[in-house]
């Protein structure tokens, strides 16, 4: 990861409510890296730490709060006083990161959709009317995004690094193939992939890294391993309200511990206390 | 049981009684999720829903907490990718109903959830639109789920995140609107709220309708089925 | 079938090499529907069969041979010799194509691709040149697939009408999702869907009509179920090739059976002789 | 076994020596997929096949007989769509080769699959370009595989069914074309064909490398493979 990212670059962790890679959002805070543009349709918890550690300088995003629980603190902070650094929004619908990420993918420049139509986010975002050659009806036109870096946590990768993900699997291939690098961390890694419904498969030599996180997308959740910690959602919104709060939670259980072990083993410890 | 409900289960109880058996359904978490359940619980056991995370025909049986829970892709018809939801299945109109909720209406049915303040330098930064701006515009009918405050209902909105064209019912925790020649108008009050109660909770001059009626109670099916979906969770 | 299909309709029969539905083209024949617009990517057997027997007004496709043997020569005698019946054609890129039913079934008017550059085809299809509002860039805008009716042949339904297809799934999702009305003919009815590795589902409500229809892909094949009929792919090159001899085949396996089941009858007998 | 092979053959070992290990190949049925096939079983085991219809990474067992063929998608690391397959992976630029066929073909490298005679009044309707117009400048390398004869090598093609530009190779039954220059030259011609044979054969006025070389024979280890390969269909 520390080859593949750098500061400065544009970074999508993708993973829709199921198999948010956490554990490749604390290694980018442990390698502390800064200035980077995140991409991602719902920042979660995951953006929130890497903003609040001061590793963002623009988010692209279309739904920024801590799903039924509130508001994301550190990316409030971030936006409404700048702390602990201004953060420039880019700011979509759904449906337009969702075609954003698919032109992406498909090496077209722009994707278009029925969307953005009045109202004032298309003034606050990068939408351009284009009308159909064949009607004349105006639609809107997104650019495609094209991140430097695309990273997904999945629940298998075989030997050669051809990834299986299955469940819920919201943008992820999208994110991965729109992306000029790749890196995916698993749950496991198998001698051969068992075909499951509704999997995707993301072949070998579209990925260029394979990483074990074995319990990496905590507290999100991995389809036929472990369940959403909606515990921790909720704990989320006491620990980052206050900014020491916040700055101590991190140190303990992402700074200084050294990868997703250490991290569980980390909230393990600290629940009874 | 009857007699005695929270503001949460009239407002759940109220939506789903205007889900019809069949309807397609876009639900989103919280109290959309809970009358979406509910109706299939209830009146409208082939209410079709679909969640913006993928799954289609989801028929889960116990309350998501997520719209991304994974019960609601182990028991759903079909599961795809957020692009496709959005563009073969919100966009192609295919879907029949979709739930809002947000942080400002205004009378229009317009809705805000974007910023309170200036967009630049704003007093809350909100979570933002997320689907809602072509769920608005890709459903046939909006139904909107909001706490009555002059707060929430507000004369003029600080931000424009979705437009009130197609909502067709506002389910507060006061009574229901309904938009009536372009503005929305109170139809009915809950039981034991007054019109004037209402009003002083809209801020704007909320018109109320000439036939103003009273919510119907929530019956003891209706409340026994909503408390064991939420028990369930 | 009787009721979704009309004289004078546009009708997309589709399955990518896999699943073709020749048990519904075989049932327009029986009906004797005329100047349909048939869509199809790959015309295969099915259409030369609709051509020869003079029910269809316009072909749009994009590959017209009989796979690994050679030309369909109903299809071509329409073309080149306007027999039965003069053929209108409406020639596509397999990729304009797939872009065009993706179009339709997100109800947009039309679909981008970088494609139908230069060459001859551009004069021939509906493309237009779309301009990128971002970059500049010049790409294909092809007018949306909106057929009249979709029909797909698929392994199975359940009791309620849901629909499962697994294999090859081809373009068979956006076929039905691109047309007004939708039929689906199947191998069989189970009492429940158990969910397949690589399957997609059209659920009910999506879907006008299922038909049971066992051995309905045949010459095509139906994974799970049966093989291609690679014997019979070759056989028809000679059966086509002679209007007299295509004509009396017609009547003896398509226009004097009932359906599928005394068409794969009639053929089992026509073995032997 | 050496010393005496077919022109299919010569054509499938020539092409096949060309795809390096981890090549990602867009293949169609016939010619083109026994040379990848062929490449996979010798020095290329690596190579990935991507077809058409969907399957990515395929590794049939025995030589597939259309391009859906379920060997296919069963031996496959995945499966997609076919509007996926075009546009996230030809389009997207992943695929190294692509293999094209054509009835005819001009010294530019583009080829003609649509018509022989006029678009309107043809005397022989062709299938059409089915996915070779995007392939043909989609695809990093196109190799052409084609017999060549005056009738299929003009000067001047009926139809432009896709583009010439991306044309590295054409293997014939005579020997090898390559653009040098922007046309197309012969640099190789197969053991036994004499430079003005494959001239004779060409319908423009062919231009022959300096450095015109003898193709290696068909290895024993080539052909075995080979032919097993078309035993196994």
């Amino acid at each position: 990861m520390r080859d593949l990212v750098h500061d400065g670059d544009t970074v999508a962790l993708e993973g829709f409510t199921h198999l948010i890679p956490h554990a490749a959002g604390h290694e980018l805070i442990r390698q502390g890296r800064r200035d980077l543009t995140l991409v991602r349709m719902t920042p979660d918890l995951v953006y929130d730490q890497l903003i609040g550690m001061g590793a963002a300088r623009k988010l692209v995003f279309s739904w920024g709060g801590n799903p039924g629980v509130g508001s994301l603190h550190r990316l409030r902070d971030a936006v409404e006083h700048a702390y602990p650094a201004p953060l420039e929004l880019e700011e979509h619908s759904h449906a337009g990161m969702a075609v954003a990420y698919a032109a992406g993918a498909s090496d077209l420049p722009f994707g278009v959709l029925r969307g953005y139509r009045d109202g004032d986010l298309p003034a606050r975002t990068r939408v351009a009317p284009i009308e159909c050659p064949f009607t004349g009806e105006v639609l809107a036109a997104v650019p495609a995004h094209r991140p430097d870096v695309g990273i997904v946590h999945a629940q298998q990768a075989d030997r050669h690094g051809n990834v299986q993900l299955w469940g819920i699997t919201g943008v992820q291939k999208e994110a991965v193939l729109a992306s000029a690098r790749s890196i995916v961390t698993v749950e496991e890694i198998v001698d051969e992939l068992e075909p499951r419904p509704g999997a995707i498969v993301l072949p070998a030599w579209v990925v260029d890294a394979v990483c074990l996180a074995p319990g990496g997308a905590h507290p999100s959740y991995a389809h036929g391993y472990y369940d959403r910690d909606n515990g921790f959602y909720r704990a989320w919104d006491e620990i980052s309200r206050d900014r020491d709060r916040f700055a101590t939670w991190m140190r303990r259980h992402v700074v200084e511990t050294a990868d997703v072990v250490e991290y569980r083993a980390s909230l393990a410890e600290a629940v009874p206390a | 049981m009857t007699g005695t409900w929270t503001a949460d289960e009239i407002m759940a109880v109220e939506a789903a009684r205007r889900l019809r058996d069949g309807m397609v359904c876009f639900v989103g978490i919280g109290l959309p999720s809970l009358a979406a359940n509910l109706a299939r619980r209830t009146h409208a056991p082939g209410c079709v829903l679909v969640y913006e995370s993928g799954t289609i025909g989801a028929k889960p049986r116990r309350l998501p907490l997520s719209i991304g829970d994974g019960e609601l892709a182990e028991t759903a018809d079909a599961v795809v990718s957020v692009p496709e939801m959005f563009a073969y299945w919100l966009q192609a109109g295919r879907i029949d109903v979709g739930f809002l909720g947000a942080a400002q209406i205004d009378r229009h049915g317009n809705l805000n959830s974007t910023v309170i303040g200036s967009y630049d330098s704003p007093a809350v930064r909100l979570p933002g639109g997320g689907g809602a701006p072509e769920i608005a515009t890709g459903v046939r009918d909006v139904f909107v789920m909001l706490r009555q405050t002059p707060r929430a209902f507000v004369p003029s909105l600080d931000f424009t995140t979705s437009l009130g064209e197609r909502v067709r019912v506002v389910v507060t925790d006061l009574g229901v609107l309904e938009p009536r020649d372009g503005e929305l108008t109170l139809i009915a009050t809950h039981p034991g709220v007054t019109a004037d109660e209402s009003r002083e909770a809209t801020g704007w001059d909320l018109r109320v309708a000439g036939d103003l009626r009273e919510t119907e109670p929530p019956s003891g099916a209706e409340l026994a089925a909503l408390r064991s979906l939420r028990e369930a969770a």
